[in-house]
């Protein structure tokens, strides 16, 4: 459902509905420009919802909203239902992020894990049986472990598996799991057992109740030893495995629309700004540019076919 | 000491201990609401009540959720009380004392003992999929009028009951037929019961949050609603979002939201009182 | 005239009859999406697994889990509510005045009518953080503060409800008692309370039902980890909460995970269904003891 | 006068609650514009009867009746029968004073309201008349919007009688329409219906011996739901037929 | 029997509710081992008067006395009297029988078990004792265990009676013990209070004449919160001194 507008007016004069849904990593940045969006054109309604990428992805690809936030690439599964719906898309990276591991600020035997830390805490056949943390590394506590992550339908639990398990939406599922990052956070601020993951906003935002855990990837190719996120570790790659890139990706027969083609265009204007403002890593400025070309094309070609 | 000296001292013992019970339930309910009044009266100014949501917890404010929460009141109000009063006139005047009338006793107060979240996937199927309303206000105002229903018929009937014989036989005795009599004799008597009974539906009605965030409820809407089929959010809502929020600021947005909502909640109560003691001092049948 | 009272009448059937079309409805919903769940997982596998990740991988389809997060709370709440709402019944019945009894009940009853939003607030940012002072290892969502406020909010039910139970037993037995050389207490619990068991029992079931169908307060509170434990320090998940948990992530509909919350609802439903009809069957039985 | 009718009459009634047997095989016939007064013990069945004339007993579950009530010789319980012009027709005074919580006005006009008459100038005339022939007129003419309820139980009473003669029926069915009153208002009433019988047949049930001497004509006794004897009051005071009725109004039981 | 002694003794007694004046200026000795009946009409007293000798009002919001009450001397609405103990010594059956709903066995036992008394010899013993002394042992003692809700009307008040006798008092107080019994069982009741005054002190309130009469060596009349007249039973019958005695006991109201 996204309402017609009647484009030949100036920004302004803009209106209708555009929906979008989906990660809630990549929210917080389509929150702030949804929200700065509302000076540019107050009659638009833009709504944000928050049920994951792949959450997001079902809907997208089902044609119930305009625009899915997005923190992996589309799937080839989601690819063949949109294929069935009909259903043509545009995929923009809008921001980096680089996935970001915690703890209770009161752990003090956690300085750093490597991947193979990570992966014997993450792992199926971890299910049931890792619950403590001297069973990880024999020197820390004999105490439980209280596990914090991303619902399945996110696409930051789909990055996360791939790059630690191996294997994509492979993991145990005997944790608190939520799309909503901030339940995450709040679960491993007050939990001092806790060990948790998500993205880098959430733990920049709330850096004071969080304590971040460097990550070593066991390959010094590219950065020694343990690394822990930032604006710097992320931009030059050395936050390996868990730097990624976050898309948008936009309807095409939404595209069509005056409406939703002037909020994309302040979205790739405005990202580099409040993606930082928000705590996210800007794609460089040019990317931006290309991104904005490769759109207005996309939509030019778009308008051209519904007029015909 | 003596078996009466102990039984002496268990009874002064079990009175302090009254004391203590009675009053913990009220010094927690004191705390509370000065905890959250400390927390969130600062916050409480035009602006916040004015303001869309926000990613900046000193800009959001609680117009849509209040918005949303007006618009569910009226559109509840609209949908539960003729279907609770009808059901509860039914019932009370028409309803013999068959197998019928007991059913739909056990019935309805089975209903009002269903879990909100229950009636929150009756919506979600039924009003959100297959009445294709999604998570808009009519499907959140079918939902939670489905779920006061209960409270407005039991109340009705109580109301309708209270209306004495004399009046109905001094009705019929005029030639006018039951429905005149219900119509201009019973229910202007009941009227004042029935009002209490619905305004407390509704106070309940506000408060609910679970069955709307199953019918989908978004939290996120920046825009005021304009029409039954429009998406939104209710304060309840707001206020659970804005709780799972880890920082302070939010918190304290919560804090005053939470302010206004009781104040909606003991207001409506507030007026259901008044209202049945008002009713209890005017009625000398 | 006679057809439009007939129209009249109709129509108040009808929104009489409503009230069955919702059951049903409940009914039909629940039955209808969790009998295609069940023919995915095997009711047994429902009932005996002890593990509940039906959304992972290694799906897995206990809802013991579930069953016990939601015993675990509502058994804390009974905990705090019983006592305390059995004593304050007692207390007002035996020893208060009669203004303090008439100013205390709606007082407390005040307690009743707080949304449930509200309480998990308290819960997360009041109860939790104190009793993380006392229990420093206690987890920031948990089975113990939800349920300890929980039981709060149903406090009034037991104590009303005792209350009401409580007075309505004939004066003449509490004369009895008295006239035996009781004390107060003695009345109160020799006498008064056997006496008034249908209504006092009757009182806790229904808060019981409440408990178990409460949602917010333990979404907000309890965590989200469907654990097998009693433990109430830890995080857990109620069927309640996981039921939220799905609702806030998109929901295909026809999905396997549009089903279990589903299956975890008519879970829900039989429970407060079961309690609710026994709270009615025991009324109905031993009401009118005394007439 | 002219010869009188017969306005009421009851043939071979039973009157059942469920299975209890109300009233048995009751025949009487009443006269037009005359006062029957029906007496006898708690319980005999006078208030079941009276209640069959308007059908008042209607909506009482597993109430029924056998036999047939005739007014002006149509049968009441016949099926083309309706209950609302048979009510218009047959007026009742109740007990217990019963104003409606309206204003004084709107309870003389009730009647005629449902009716569907809604013209102002008609329902006041109308509200002045009954008032009048109710003898209330002068006392509440200056707070016809005030409430009923305010007025006092006598006033209240005739309210209610004024009220029934507002929709000009031709019966008037009284159950012990002063029980409930002092004696100064029950004088007031007992004259009222002596004026009202010139123009109304009236039924009235009491317990009050000394008010049926007063104001009744005829006097039907009834015991343990029978008719044990009817006639005129007169006759019936002085040398009653059956020894219940000698007893009962002698007061050795009831 | 020895000399008696005054049991119990009123002081220039004034009773309360609230503002109501409920008592006035009441002086009256009663005898030990002896009957004294309380009569008088409804709401003249009575009861208010017999429940101060046990202090069952003192939780009655806003009851409040004047003057004394003495038994065997003692004031017992001293600082240092304990209610329970002076329970203990004054027994008191209620108009309505009102066992607990409890076997029967814990009901006559329930007295001594509040006091703490658990050894189940001794219970059993008290228990046969009481319930021969209320001549009821022969029809209950096969079903000891039975719920007292299942005994006939006459015999709960025994059992009632039994209970009181059970915590062996030296008084007993009974407001009305009949009056809710058929003729059978009131007469069985009256049987009984003729053989307990050989040991117990009995006050007994009853509107019942003929009663007051059997049972009673004294009577004490009431009226309006007064004690009018207080004699031996025989003399007040015949010879009343007060007109207003005179007219209550002849019927002439009450
Ligand atoms: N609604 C009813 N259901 C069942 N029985 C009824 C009902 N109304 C009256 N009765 C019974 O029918 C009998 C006659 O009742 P009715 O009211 O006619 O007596 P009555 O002569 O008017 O007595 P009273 O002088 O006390 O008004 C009584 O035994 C009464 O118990
Ligand atoms: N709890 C109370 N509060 C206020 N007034 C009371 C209370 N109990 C009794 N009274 C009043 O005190 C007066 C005496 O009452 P009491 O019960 O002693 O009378 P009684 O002689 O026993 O009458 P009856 O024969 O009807 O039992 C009555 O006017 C009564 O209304
Ligand atoms: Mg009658
Ligand atoms: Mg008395
Ligand atoms: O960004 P996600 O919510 O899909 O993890």
């Amino acid at each position: 459902a996204c309402g017609g507008g009647n484009g030949e007016e100036a920004n302004s004069g803009l209106s209708g509905t555009i929906q979008i849904d989906g990660s809630s990593t990549v929210y917080p940045i389509t929150e702030a420009v949804a929200e700065e969006y509302r000076t540019e054109a107050p009659d638009v309604r833009v709504t944000v919802g928050v049920s994951g990428s792949g959450g997001g992805f079902k809907k997208f690809t089902r044609g119930e909203i305009d625009i899915v936030d997005a923190s992996r690439t589309i799937k080839p599964s989601e690819e063949e239902t949109a294929k069935e719906h009909n259903i043509s898309y545009i995929e923009l990276p809008v921001a980096y992020d680089g996935l970001t591991v915690v703890v209770h600020p009161e752990n003090n035997w956690v300085t750093e894990m490597t991947t193979e830390d990570l992966k014997k805490i993450w792992e199926p056949a971890a299910q049931g049986k890792i619950k403590k943390w001297n069973q990880i590394r024999p020197e820390w506590p004999d105490q439980e472990i209280h596990l914090y992550g991303p619902g399945v339908e996110s696409g930051t639990y789909d990055y996360f598996t791939e790059a630690v398990v191996g294997e994509s939406g492979s993991s145990r599922g005997d944790y608190t799991a939520s799309e909503d990052d901030n339940v995450l956070v709040q679960g491993v601020s007050t939990d001092p057992n806790a060990l948790g993951f998500f993205g880098f906003a959430y733990y920049e935002e709330n850096q004071d109740k969080l304590k971040v855990v460097p990550v070593d990837d066991m390959d010094d190719s590219n950065g020694k030893g343990a690394i822990a996120p930032s604006l710097e570790t992320v931009k030059d790659g050395s936050y390996a495995p868990l730097s990624r890139p976050l898309f948008i990706y936009v309807n095409s027969k939404a595209a069509s629309t005056p409406a939703v083609v002037d909020f994309v265009n302040f979205y790739l204007e405005s990202a580099p700004e409040l993606s930082q403002e928000v705590g996210y890593i800007p794609l460089p400025a040019e990317m931006y540019k290309e991104q904005q070309e490769k759109f207005s094309s996309f939509a030019k070609a778009k308008e051209a076919a519904t007029q015909k | 000491m003596t078996n009466s000296d102990i039984n002496r001292l268990k009874d002064k013992a079990f009175q302090v201990f009254g004391i203590f019970c009675t009053f913990i339930g009220l010094v927690v309910l004191a705390i509370f609401l000065i905890d959250i009044v400390a927390e969130g009266i600062t916050r409480i100014n035009w602006d916040f009540l004015t303001s869309l949501p926000s990613r900046r917890a000193s800009r959001a404010g609680i117009l849509t959720a209040w918005a949303g929460t007006l618009w569910i009141l009226v559109l509840t109000t609209l949908i539960a009380f003729p279907l609770g009063v009808g059901a509860g006139i039914y019932l009370e005047e028409y309803g013999r004392k068959n197998r019928l009338a007991n059913f739909l006793e056990i019935n309805i107060a089975n209903l009002a003992g269903v879990p909100s979240i229950i009636y929150g996937l009756l919506g979600l199927e039924i009003f959100g999929r297959q009445m294709r309303l999604g998570g808009s206000l009519l499907a959140g105002a079918l939902t939670l009028s489905l779920l006061i229903l209960p409270i407005i018929i039991v109340t009705t009937r109580e109301a309708v009951k209270a209306v004495p014989r004399s009046i109905r036989d001094g009705s019929y005795a005029l030639g006018a037929s039951k429905w005149q009599t219900i119509w201009h004799q019973v229910l202007p008597a009941s009227f004042g019961g029935i009002l209490t009974g619905i305004i407390l539906a509704l106070s309940r009605a506000v408060g609910e949050a679970a069955p709307l965030i199953v019918i989908g409820a978004l939290a996120y809407v920046p825009f005021t609603p304009s029409s039954p089929l429009d998406e939104f959010t209710v304060l309840p809502i707001q206020i659970f979002n804005w709780t799972s929020r880890p920082q302070e600021e939010f918190l304290t947005n919560a804090a005053a939201a939470i302010i206004v909502l009781l104040v909606i909640t003991f207001l409506l109560n507030g007026i259901a009182v008044y209202l049945r003691n008002k009713q209890q001092k005017k009625i000398r049948w | 005239m006679r057809t439009s009272e007939k129209i009249i009448e109709g129509l108040l059937w009808l929104s009489a009859v409503i009230t069955i079309l919702v059951t049903v409805g409940i009914i039909w919903v629940l039955l209808s999406e969790s009998i295609s769940f069940f023919r995915v997982v095997p009711l047994s596998d429902f009932l005996t697994e002890k593990e509940w990740t039906p959304l992972f991988a290694d799906k897995k389809f206990g809802i013991m889990p579930l069953v016990t997060g939601t015993l675990l709370t509502t058994g804390v709440a009974i905990a705090v509510a019983l006592p305390i709402g059995l004593t304050i019944a007692v207390y007002l019945n035996e020893y208060a005045h009669a203004r303090m009894k008439q100013i205390v009940k709606p007082m407390l009853e005040v307690l009743a009518t707080i949304p449930t939003v509200v309480y998990g607030f308290f819960a997360l940012t009041v109860v939790t953080p104190f009793l993380q002072k006392i229990i420093p290892s206690l987890a920031g969502f948990n089975a113990l503060s939800a349920g300890i406020v929980m039981g709060i909010m149903i406090i009034p039910m037991i104590s009303s409800l005792s209350e009401d139970a409580i007075s309505s037993v004939p004066r003449s037995l509490r004369e009895a008692a008295y006239g035996m050389g009781s004390t107060r207490l003695q009345t109160a619990f020799g006498v008064m309370v056997p006496a008034a068991s249908s209504g006092i029992v009757v009182s806790v079931i229904l808060a019981i039902s409440r408990a178990v169908g409460e949602t917010m307060i333990v979404a907000i509170a309890a965590g989200q980890q469907p654990r097998l434990t009693l433990n109430p320090l830890v995080p857990i998940e109620t069927i309640t909460t996981y039921i939220v948990q799905v609702s806030m992530g998109d929901v295909p509909r026809g999905s396997l995970e549009y089903k279990t919350i589903f299956a975890a609802g008519i879970t829900l439903f039989v429970f407060t269904f079961a309690l609710n009809n026994l709270s009615f069957w025991i009324k109905k039985k031993y009401q009118e003891k005394y007439d | 006068m002219s010869k009188k009718e017969n306005k009421l009459e009851a043939k071979n009634l039973d009157a059942y609650y469920g299975d209890f047997h109300a009233l048995k095989n009751i025949n009487i016939a009443m006269e037009e514009k005359a006062v029957t007064a029906f007496i006898g013990p708690s319980g005999c069945g006078k208030s079941t009867f009276l209640r069959t004339f308007n059908r008042m007993n209607d909506y009482i579950d597993g109430f029924r009746i056998e036999g047939q009530i005739l007014l002006d010789g149509r049968d009441i319980y016949n099926k083309d029968i309706r209950v609302d012009e048979l009510r218009k027709e047959v007026g009742m005074v109740f007990q217990k004073p019963n104003p409606f919580p309206k204003s004084i006005f709107e309870n003389v006009v009730y009647g005629l309201k449902i009716q569907g008459i809604k013209k102002k100038s008609v329902l006041e005339e109308a509200a002045e008349k009954s008032l009048r022939h109710a003898a209330l007129w002068d006392e509440v003419k200056d707070k016809l919007n005030k409430s009923a309820l305010a007025l006092s139980g006598g006033q209240q009473q005739r309210l209610c009688i004024a009220r029934a003669l507002a929709i000009s029926p031709s019966v008037l069915l009284m159950d012990e329409p002063a029980s409930a009153l002092d004696p100064i208002s029950t004088a007031k009433i007992e004259e009222l219906i002596y004026t009202l019988k010139n123009e109304y047949t009236i039924v009235i049930v009491t317990h009050n011996m000394q008010q049926a001497g007063r104001v009744s004509d005829y006097t039907a006794f009834f015991y343990m739901g029978e008719l044990v004897e009817h006639n005129k009051t007169r006759t019936m005071f002085t040398s009653p037929k059956d020894e219940r009725t000698q007893n009962y109004i002698t007061g050795r039981f009831g």
